[in-house]
């Protein structure tokens, strides 16, 4: 391996600043009400970076707050979902008010658009979504969502190609990293692999960085080797109020919370902006806020019962 | 003679009976989750459990409430990617079984997640396909789990996410889908009803007990055709209690009110 | 996981006779001189099964012996070599005399296919072969080898389509499975993941038989889940005289001899697979005739003093 | 003074200098892995290796011999899948630099691996591709270690396995590879050639010690074009120390025959 280690650790602050722009388009880690990098979505909220394009799977709370900040111009993916805790209620209420473009596509498409981005090919196909709305009804026709052709092998069998993606920047919470980006996700990886290998920047935040040496004597557990990533956050808690396997359980109740903010809307949600976002100096202020140590060590009791 | 049990208990029994040992089958979690579980305790003892996630038969611990839950991810064989369950298994064509869940059910099985009204100018905006297209598209046979009520078993969806037969029997060889003539099986707390191949559109196979097909029909809104009225089995006590013993013994998903006494 | 576990192990006779047809498109592991599944290739050439085609990206020993035992039609493959020790000579033979029909393809070409395969796609693209023979020559037209369309995406920019491939049955020696099937590979992988995946049968030798107990908590370790594979067998040395990473390194000389009869042909070659295949009553009559004792423990001592 | 070197240890030397610091570099066995874990031993410590077979980044132990030799897996950061390599990385678009070889180079730089005489009935049939097509469609920059032969030189490749520069500076871009102009750089033991952008055709940039042009043209079977006569630096001490003592300790690639004394 190295034979010197490249460093990329930084603070949350500086890897945003750097790394992501206004425009951008941004991979968002996690599914559902599992590893959501909420510690970077929150300092891209606080930084205000506007016209966002978010793209990803089942996207749920990074994708609900930059919405809600009203720093998005469009998203790509295949939900807007926390499952039993709702839909993403400030994504549903900007659609249903025109105030954002939106592509629909299945989970399986998504996952399929990152993986022709990491293998350097310009387009993949699918079989997924013949018949259906999600190739007949259009939102908006500014890009080309997909072109059904016929397989050149099999007479009158039509296929869908889906075009490749990259985003400029992905956002991701994993459970480990060392300080050149060699990162470890346990348990559900979902969409990230491919996400990640296919995005032009990656900036991770993780609960614990490890030795490199570690990394080296360990390959079957390295998701990513560090060539696919520039910055490497140590926030233990990122992932909050979302579950990180091995780590902690989902806070039903900040999730409830945050869901019926969301869900009302107007000042209602920016007071949980005010309150949980732009007047928190640290992540470590929110925590306290919204858990607090009696609440977060329940959490991870919960999950060790788990394992 | 069996304890007491309700229609919502004999609604997931009775998917459980749908799914054979050795089924690979895509489920979330929720009723489908707790319906495969279900099998696996009876009679499909070698039944894998995916999960659109990644992970890839865990030994399931009662009772997850998330895809990303710990509880679907115990034991697992592999923490794969969702590329590896809905591409490399669902799309390669080794699910067995796949379920669905939806707002909207038409006569045709197609299912709407997507959105209410104008898909561009929604009433009310869905949380869109996730997985469903995928299982809907690729899984040999569908299974769907929902409570009985008009306002879900429209005439048309107002929007298709996921294919049932489309518009008929071809409907789904005529648009290319891999998985063309499917079985597919909707359970409620009032019926199941399954594709009819010859016409691609839903028919009442079954009814649950003490329920009539004027039953049915008054909370469907399309004319659902009939097949038979023969009743839906009863469970059995070893059901029962496995459902509520060791599947969903905190009753996260199944609740004991209204028993229907034997 | 299983609550009941899947007996898949069987001894190779039978996997081969129950899985393995005349006709049938063989998936090859194994790359070079490494991990290549000897076990499997001799007793396919010892059951006589004809009209075989051979697909894999670079193809050895399992291929040449094939070759050379007279039961290959054709083969497609990214190349056909031992490395330093030379081409694969049965195959070279074979195809300056017009005995095979071939089809060549890029290392990530065929990686492609396989992937293709692997996702039940058609096909897929690839941007590597572009302007040279590999796709302007072509040895046999029978199948089409592969399409060119222009991107939808981008004006002007040719894309290379490769039909998907999936295989009848492939043959792999691992490092562990245990009798389920669920499999580990150690070391590279080269195409085995998405060949293996894309496979309609899979039979696997391996090492070690190893407990499904270990498997459930080990989930990071699995190659390849239980689900894609039809026939376990251990076999200890199956992969000889090639290196099996973590166990043994491979035989030189035996390999150097092995090539020497190969590029003879003829009567020594027939001579070669008498003594060595036809003439042995076990595979490990065959590892006593070509190494010894002393010379396996020097292998598995060699490779110990490399991890 | 430097103690004794030959022309084959300034060959790979030369070829070690063109490896930057944080290079992520593909890599097969002999000379370029030589010239690599030289490169990263001097100049270039945070240099990514790649192995085709898919073992990222390892600390190489001298002296591996195949792509699969367990020597270059050691301390790997991930032992991943061909795919990963040359799909997930070289397709990618993140090799920095390939090396490549080949039984024929031609004055665009084409190379053939795979047949000598007609395609479908050879002469001569080589291995075929492996990755080779692919690290010379991909790679920002090519370097081409080998021997200086004639019939290695012809006008024309008898099958164009690895794209140069086809026919021309705009050859590889009309044809749509990925890597539109990169630098192509064959060092051999007498002299290095780059490609020319103007014309796409290899020129001599540099010649070894104690050779002249005239050495290369009589041992080059095209007409190579002349850039530059300048000689390719001596090694230094360090250079060829570290090669020796720590790259090819048993002087499995590199012979101590013929040395000249500087």
């Amino acid at each position: 391996m190295l034979n010197k280690i490249i460093d990329k650790t930084m603070n949350p602050k500086d890897a945003v600043q750097e790394f992501i722009s206004d425009g951008d388009t941004i991979g968002i880690g996690g599914q559902s009400i599992g590893r959501v990098s909420t510690l970077l979505a929150h300092e891209i909220v606080r930084q205000q970076k506007k016209d966002l394009t978010l793209v990803g799977c089942n996207l749920s709370l990074s994708m609900d707050l930059l919405v809600g900040a009203k720093l998005v111009k469009r998203t790509e993916c295949g939900s807007g979902s926390f499952e039993r805790f709702g839909t993403a209620f400030q994504w549903r209420n900007a659609i249903q008010n025109n105030l954002i473009e939106f592509q629909d596509y299945s989970h399986l498409a998504m996952a399929s658009r990152f993986l022709a981005g990491s293998l350097g090919i310009p387009f993949i196909p699918t079989k997924s979504m013949l018949g259906t709305d999600l190739l007949k009804k259009q939102n908006t026709n500014k890009i080309n969502p997909f072109e059904i052709i016929n397989n050149p092998w099999q007479k009158d069998e039509p296929v869908v190609l889906l075009p490749a993606l990259q985003p400029d920047v992905s956002i991701i919470h994993a459970q480990m990293a060392d300080k050149s980006g060699n990162i470890i996700i346990e348990g559900f990886t979902t969409h990230e692999p491919e996400m990640i290998k296919a995005s032009k920047k990656v900036i991770v935040s993780c609960e614990k960085l490890i030795d490199s040496e570690f990394v080296k004597s360990h390959p079957e557990k390295i998701s990513i080797p560090y060539i696919f990533i520039d910055a490497v956050i140590e926030q233990p808690l990122g992932g909050y109020p979302t579950s990180v396997y091995n780590y902690y359980e989902h806070d039903s109740d900040h999730i409830l919370y945050y869901q019926e903010k969301a869900r009302s809307g107007g000042k209602e949600y920016s007071n949980y902006l005010d309150e949980y976002i732009y007047n928190c100096k640290s992540f470590e202020e929110y925590i306290q806020k919204s858990a607090g140590t009696n609440k977060i060590k329940a959490l991870k009791d919960s999950m060790l019962k788990l394992l | 003679m069996v304890t007491s049990f309700t229609l919502d208990d004999l609604m997931v029994i009775e998917a459980s009976r749908q799914i054979q040992d050795e089924n690979i089958v895509l489920v979330g979690t929720g009723l489908p989750m707790v319906a495969s579980l279900l099998a696996q305790k009876l009679h499909a003892p070698k039944m894998c459990y995916v999960v659109e996630t990644g992970n890839i038969a865990p030994e399931v611990i009662p009772t997850p409430t998330s895809v990303c839950d710990p509880r679907v991810m115990y034991k697992a064989i592999k923490h794969g990617s969702l590329l590896d369950s809905l591409g490399g298994i669902l799309q390669r064509g080794l699910a067995d079984i796949a379920f669905l869940g939806g707002a909207q059910i038409d006569e045709y099985a197609n299912v709407n997640s997507t959105s209410i009204g104008d898909y561009s100018n929604p009433k009310v905006r869905l949380p869109g396909s996730g997985g469903a297209n995928d299982l809907a598209s690729h899984a040999k046979k569908i299974l769907i789990i929902t409570r009985h009520e008009k306002r879900r078993f429209p005439k048309n969806c107002d929007y298709i996410t996921s294919p049932g037969y489309i518009d008929g029997p071809e409907g789904r060889k005529n648009a290319g889908i891999p998985s063309k003539y499917p079985d597919i099986i909707v359970i409620t707390n009032l019926c199941v009803m399954e594709i009819d191949k010859k016409t691609g559109k839903l028919v009442i196979t079954k009814l649950m007990p003490s329920i009539s097909i004027d039953d049915v029909i008054t909370n469907t809104d399309f004319e659902p055709l009939i097949q038979s009225s023969i009743n839906v089995s009863n469970p059995t006590q070893k059901e029962i209690d496995t459902l509520h013993n060791e599947v969903d013994p905190l009753g996260v998903y199944l609740k004991k009110n209204n028993p229907i006494n034997n």
